[in-house]
């Protein structure tokens, strides 16, 4: 930054391949139903705690699929588990297991190995 | 000095037996709070042991809870417990009686066909062989009893049974080989003596006619010692812990002992007490959508065994039948909150976002609840009353409010239950209501019993609006239409509201009377303490429980839940309302009808004046 | 990749280009910065092909980098074009040939602009001819200068002295290329081979005996986009796309890269040292960068021309890798002194490294 | 006896002659191929049931046999004029036909992703169509990338050459999200081990038992779905491709490398509708098909007299919903022709 008066800016792109997908994988094999989100939005829609602040569980369940897990522990983390997003869901999504997992997964993974090493998963990322 | 060796295996197993017990009782009771162990000290001495007693005995040793539910399966636990405990004790009267003394050694009695020999030739000799043998085959019933179960539990009117592990098959085996052996030697001494009865001597004949008795006598008198002692070395690391675990648990029950937050050694006596009867099994509505293995009985199990998973752990509705229903009044739904509470500990949330929001002075606050907001005629309905009658409210979610903290609560997260509870609290306290009316039992829930709101009274929308029916406020229209009224968990055996929802209810409709209702009424199956249920075994469950109520053939079903009418409203086969809905129906059919009338005086007071 | 399916993309979109008598409009950054480009350009034509081509003193910036930046408005920039048509008029010639690929997508935009809306061009003609008293025809044919190049490419390679072939081992140097975007991006029909597979640097590597490196990212933007540039805290926006190319290109382990346009010449040469400095990373061998070359400086090389002649000493990375597998010999020492033979200051080499 | 000549012998040709040869007219059922079936007979199986196409074929060859109308084959029509009221069709084979009604029944062309540059089929070695893989899976041939590896993740690539100004079609051509979810299952089964992305703008699934196929697509076959358009692809150094689009529903753009990607190309008007188009001096619509007179009432007529339409000629449809339409256009002949005595 000094050199120059500038910093070259880190890409905002989704990279495949660097795709960490132990938290999707985690949450997937423990609770199948969230494969077959559609995106609707309904869930954020109805959410209580979205309806105090900014909280979206929608887009929470696209940035795990790109393994987009930084700062997803604050986001998770404004969940109340009222289960409304659950009543709502047009796909039966079991959400408020998945809202766990997360939880759950964030910790379990963090505590694993850090700085974690990104996985790359080459088959069955999801 | 003589030593019977035959008698050293059970010598040794009881001793074991009585050491182990007694250290880990004393290690339970250390691990108790303070406040705990001070409860137990000021309680001892006074009637309340006399009761424990009285309840040892008679849940113990008679199983008179688990009579009641199931007469084989009490008969079953009665032959063996009270059987076993009258073998124990005839056979010293008959000692005491025989020896003319106390002094003798303590394992006589236990052998006592195998001291006494021929000597047998004393006062009512022919009385106590007869008790012992007549309680000998009252045992061996509940043992044949036992082993049926094992093969075919539905003989019991049971639908399952509990499966088994190593360590408890060694105690189940030595368990059911103890009577049989013990039946076994005492035929072949009364073969030899003639000190049997009618059992034991009719067998002790048969055998002597092509055995050798003199030879076999002694081997199975150690037969049955060893089985014995096997039994006393297995029994604390088996269930049948639950013997002894069961009477201190009902001691410190009697004595005020409660189910903490947080997992201490009184949840463990609670889980040390589990028979694994399989009653919880039967009563468990995951049957019906085929969810193996997350009943209540397993989770006690698999503390015990140290490995409950998070699937068995959050697969359950904690409706709370299984906790009705439990010979031993283990604390269910409690014990496995504990534990999700444990599980989920490193992932609480803060919710600092939470902002003090606005606050309104009223008499009464309302607060519907997430749920309700899904349900808007309940929400409407309540609406309504409330202006009706005039009162001076505050819609405390009408716009936004946090959730209760009760789903939190039952997901184990309390800490993070915590943060939500003392943000609305303040919110409540503040308002200066005397009344907090709720529309959904969850919240409910939480607020009677987690919230510390001083003088501001709690009340479910049922309660409130039977006050206002006895208040003469709302007057009800009736309706003829035949009615079931199903209970919510979370209001029912959750917080033992049944009575004021009928009450209210049986002044606008006829209510059926049902099998399940009150303390056995079914789980809608929407519970949001389920947090591994998929949708579909969801509906599953409500299909059930539906199926059960369409026999009644009502006209409509009716609840307090918000979320068990939106669980069965997806059952389609019924239309189904909240109460408050029907109060409110009628609200405005009486309105209707007070302005009919006052239009017609209205006339008949232009028609005076024409 | 498919070469079958190119040649037919190829052949979709060839332009007409004119064959002689030539207006020259020049370019802002390629004569300042790269000075001997122009230079080379105007000799291969005349002295080398025999072309007749005008360079006018007159000519004036066409003021794109001003119009991409909001600061000149579309009428100024309108009658700023219209002006060196109304001078190419004035010479009696017809065939425009523009050096600056921002400058040809600007001509290409105004063109296209008169054609759709005619009152575009009265209201033009009316302002230049307000503002100079000039009057003006449209040209008859209009390519960027490499346009030009690329139709005499075999012709210039009947005159090599050196070829894109390893001196020492005989195998085809590999290049990458980057065209501008404003080049054909704007008008596909109006670059050789299009937008998406654009022939027109590509086929003189192929005819100077090269081969070219087609990379994930070719066709991303090098990064320049006039206001990512202008405002300094933004150019990181700028080095972050020339970046993401040489990531891509690294792979391939290419000899040179060639532009056609100035500025993505400029940028991909002088980024390579911010980016040493920065990252330190440098994308070339032995801890030297790509040489970054424009096509006239190639076509030069091609032809035999001293580098230093062709101001090759004037690019941030050294040349000089290229310039010994090409087996081009010249004196390390002039690479710095000027014709007047006064030494003339060397660029900064990334610390790092040193 | 009333002529009736009917322009095609795919789906909705085959259905609208033997229709009217049981209303009891004279048809002759003109094929520029050798064979029936148009489109169909290259396909293998079918969404949203998964049956072979052939099963279709035997039932269309099944009503040929059953039904009085002549069949010509590798016949195409070169010359339309009319003269008193009455149409006059020259064939290539010097055959003059003369009949009281024509039904265009030309089908449909494909796209040509060529046209669509930028995914740089028929450049990039692994980038095919739906089409090449309907005639692979129909061969039986292993899906393979051009080097001979099993491919590890697969891209399909919805609405290639549909609601797209820049390939000069704004229409949707409605089959092309089912055939994707169709043939991602298929691969699925295929290629257990494969990522398989679907990138979609809209998943348009209107059909009977579309949506449920694309719920189990997810469900059951693993397969992702990721919305946005694909903007460009390149070839990496190993064959793979690298994609580029924008997740549309995180709002981010989005960059992946894949073995395979199959392009999903649309419907657009046929040479062959074009040049009848022509010849009859009909009106095309915005998407370039012939337009029906009237779009709710009159979808079987055209803007001429005695010069019906049926099937996908019209607009993309399904095979089911071309068969529906074409009797509905055998009916409207057999009413036009009715009322012709009449008057």
């Amino acid at each position: 930054m000094s050199k120059f008066g500038f910093s070259i800016q880190e890409t905002r792109t989704i990279d495949f391949e660097q795709f960490d997908g132990r938290l999707l994988k985690y949450v997937l094999e423990h609770e199948p139903s969230f494969r077959v989100c559609l995106s609707c939005g309904g869930c954020t829609a109805t959410c209580s705690a979205g309806n105090l602040i900014d909280f979206n569980v929608r887009k929470m369940n696209i940035l795990i699929r790109r393994g987009e897990t930084e700062g997803l522990e604050k986001e998770i983390n404004k969940c109340m588990l009222c289960g409304k997003c659950m009543l709502v869901c047009p796909r039966g999504i079991n959400i408020r297991n998945v809202v766990m997992l997360i939880k759950k997964g964030i910790v379990k993974f963090r505590t694993i190995e850090e700085p974690h090493e990104k996985l790359k998963l080459k088959c069955h990322a999801y | 000095m003589h030593i019977d060796y035959f008698a050293l295996p059970f010598k040794i197993g009881l001793a074991y037996l009585f050491v182990i017990v007694a250290v880990r009782f004393v290690r339970l009771i250390l691990g108790l709070s303070r406040i705990d162990k001070i409860r137990i000290w000021k309680s001892v001495l006074t009637n309340k042991s006399l009761i424990s007693i009285r309840e040892a005995f008679m849940e113990g040793l008679l199983h008179r809870k688990i009579f009641r539910i199931n007469p084989v399966l009490g008969y079953m636990h009665m032959s063996l417990a009270f059987g076993w405990f009258l073998l124990i004790f005839v056979g010293h009267i008959e000692t005491i009686v025989h020896t003319k003394s106390m002094a003798f050694p303590f394992h006589m009695p236990i052998f006592y066909r195998y001291f006494v020999g021929g000597n047998n030739q004393v006062y009512l000799s022919g009385f106590f062989p007869f008790m012992m043998d007549l309680i000998l085959l009252f045992v061996l019933s509940g043992v044949a009893l036992a082993l049926l179960k094992r093969i075919r539990s539905r003989y019991f009117g049971m639908k399952k049974t509990t499966s088994l592990k190593s360590g408890d098959r060694i105690a189940l085996i030595s368990l059911w080989l103890i009577f049989p052996l013990r039946f076994i030697a005492e035929s072949f001494s009364a073969g030899i003596y003639y000190n049997g009865s009618f059992f034991t001597q009719t067998a002790g004949n048969f055998f002597r006619s092509f055995l050798p008795l003199e030879q076999l006598q002694l081997p199975l008198w150690w037969a049955y010692s060893i089985s014995l002692g096997l039994f006393f070395i297995a029994l604390p690391n088996s269930r049948y812990m639950h013997i002894p675990a069961e009477i201190l648990f009902i001691f410190l029950r009697n004595f005020g002992i409660r189910l903490k937050k947080r997992y201490n050694t009184y949840s463990l006596v609670q889980v040390y007490s589990c028979s694994r009867c399989g009653i919880c099994l039967d009563t468990c509505q995951l049957n019906d959508a085929n969810i193996k293995n997350t009943q209540s009985v397993y989770v006690l199990k698999n503390i015990r065994n140290n490995n409950l998973t998070d699937e068995t752990l959050f697969n359950c509705l904690l409706c709370g039948r299984c906790q009705q229903v439990c010979p031993v009044g283990i604390e269910t739904n409690d014990l496995r909150i504990t534990q999700r509470i444990e599980s989920t500990r490193q992932y609480n949330s803060s919710y600092e976002y939470l902002k003090e929001g606005e606050i309104r002075n009223a008499d009464v606050i309302y607060f519907a609840g997430c749920m309700t907001h899904l349900t808007p005629s309940i929400k409407k309905s309540m609406v309504d009353i409330l202006s009706y009658a005039g009162i001076n409210y505050w819609f405390m979610d009408e716009e936004k409010a946090p959730c209760c903290g009760r789903p939190l609560m039952q997901a184990g997260q309390f800490d993070a239950a915590q943060k939500l509870i003392s943000n609305n609290q303040q919110l409540i306290i503040l308002s200066g209501a005397k009344q907090l009316v709720v529309s959904c039992p969850i919240c409910y829930k939480v607020f009677k019993e987690d919230y510390v709101l001083h003088d501001v009274e709690v009340k479910h929308h049922s309660e409130f609006l039977l006050e206002l029916a006895e208040k003469n406020i709302i007057k009800p229209v009736r309706i003829p239409k035949r009615v079931i009224y199903h209970d919510p968990c979370e209001l029912g055996r959750g917080s033992g509201i049944y009575e004021e929802p009928r009450e209210l209810l049986g002044r606008y409709v006829d209510l059926i009377k049902i099998k399940n209702e009150r303390e056995d009424s079914f789980c809608c199956g929407g519970s949001l303490a389920n947090i591994k249920i998929q949708m579909h075994e969801r509906d599953k469950i409500r299909d059930r429980a539906l199926d059960e109520y369409m026999k009644y053939n009502p006209d409509f079903l009716v609840t307090s839940c918000p979320l068990c009418k939106k669980t069965f409203s997806k059952g389609l086969d019924i239309q189904v309302h909240d109460i408050v809905e029907i109060v409110a129906e009628s609200v405005s059919a009486e309105r209707k009808q007070a302005r009919h009338v006052q239009k017609k005086q209205e006339v008949s007071l232009q028609t005076e004046l024409i | 990749m498919k070469r079958e399916g190119k040649q037919q993309v190829w052949k979709d979109y060839q332009k007409e280009i004119a064959d002689n008598d030539y207006y020259f409009q020049r370019s802002c950054i390629r004569q300042n910065f790269f000075p001997g480009s122009e230079y080379a350009f105007l000799k291969i034509l005349r002295e080398e092909l025999g072309k007749n081509i005008y360079d006018d003193a007159r000519q004036t910036t066409c003021t794109g980098i001003g119009y991409h930046s909001d600061i000149i408005p579309f009428e100024t920039i309108q009658t700023v074009v219209a002006r060196h048509f109304a001078l190419m008029t004035e010479k009696g010639f017809r065939n425009f040939v523009i050096s600056c690929v921002t400058s040809f997508g600007i001509y290409s935009e105004i063109f296209e602009t008169w054609k759709e809306f005619p009152e575009e061009l009265e209201k033009t003609r009316y302002y230049l001819k307000k503002a100079t008293g000039r009057e003006f025809e449209l040209p008859e044919n209009m390519t960027h200068a490499s346009d030009i190049i690329y139709k005499f490419r075999e012709e210039i390679f009947a005159k090599r002295k050196h070829s894109l072939v390893n001196a020492a081992t005989g195998e085809p140097l590999k290049i990458v290329e980057h065209i501008g975007c404003h080049y054909a991006k704007i008008f596909p029909r109006k670059g050789v081979g299009g937008a998406e597979f654009p022939q027109v640097l590509s086929g003189m590597i192929e005819s100077w005996g090269g081969e070219v490196v087609d990379y994930p990212e070719r066709r991303h933007c090098c990064g320049f986009g006039f206001r990512h540039y202008l405002v300094m805290a933004d150019r990181g926006y700028s080095v972050a796309n020339s970046r993401k190319k040489f990531e891509s290109m690294e792979p391939y382990k290419p000899d040179a890269i060639i532009c056609n346009c100035p500025g993505c010449t400029m940028f991909m040469d002088k980024w390579q040292y911010v980016i040493a400095e920065t990252d330190k990373k440098t994308y070339g061998a032995n801890g030297n960068g790509i040489p970054v070359l424009t096509y006239e400086e190639l076509a030069g090389l091609i032809l035999g021309y001293d580098p230093w002649d062709l101001g090759l000493q004037m690019h941030q990375v050294d040349s000089e890798p290229l310039l010994d597998k090409m087996g081009i010999s010249y004196d390390p020492d002039l690479k710095y002194t000027g014709s007047n033979g006064e030494k003339m200051g060397a660029p900064m080499q990334p610390q790092f490294i040193h | 006896m009333d002529t009736v000549v009917v322009i095609g012998a795919g789906v909705a040709g085959v259905e609208a002659a033997s229709q009217l040869s049981g209303f009891g007219h004279e048809v002759i059922l003109v094929e520029k191929n050798s064979y029936i079936g148009g489109k169909l007979a290259k396909w293998d199986h079918l969404f949203p049931s998964l049956r072979p196409a052939s099963e279709i074929l035997t039932s269309m060859e099944e009503k040929i046999k059953q039904g009085s109308f002549k069949i010509l084959k590798n016949t195409e029509i070169t010359d339309i004029s009319r003269r008193n009221g009455r149409w006059i069709l020259k064939t290539g084979k010097g055959i003059s036909l003369e009949p009281d009604a024509v039904v265009i029944a030309s089908g449909f062309g494909l796209f040509d992703a060529k046209r669509k540059e930028e995914y740089g089929y028929n450049i990039y070695n692994n980038v095919i169509t739906s089409v090449d893989l309907e005639d692979k899976l129909k061969k039986g041939e292993k899906i393979r990338m051009t080097n001979g590896k099993t491919p590890r993740r697969i891209a399909f690539i919805h609405c290639v050459g549909s609601r797209d100004e820049k390939s000069g079609n704004h229409h949707c051509s409605k089959v092309c999200c089912i055939t994707g979810v169709k043939q991602a299952i298929e691969l699925r089964n295929l290629l257990p081990q494969a990522e398989i992305f679907c990138f979609y703008m809209d998943l348009r699934m209107y059909g009977k038992d579309f949506e449920e196929l694309y719920r189990e697509a997810q469900e059951n076959y693993d397969v992702q779905f990721i919305r946005g358009r694909l903007s460009e692809a390149s070839e990496n150094m190993d064959e793979s491709l690298l994609i580029k689009a924008e997740d549309t529903l995180s709002g981010r753009p989005l960059k992946m490398n894949v073995d395979l990607m199959i392009l999903l190309i649309g419907m657009e008007a046929g040479e062959d509708t074009i040049n009848l188009c022509k010849g009859f001096k009909l009106e095309r619509d915005r998407s370039g098909f012939i337009k029906p007179k009237d779009i709710h009432i009159m979808r079987n007529f055209s803007s001429q007299e005695g010069v019906f339409l049926a099937g996908t000629c019209t607009c993309p449809m399904t095979i089911g919903d071309s068969i529906d339409n074409a009797r509905a256009a055998a009916i409207e002949v057999h009413n036009y022709l009715k009322n012709k005595h009449l008057r």
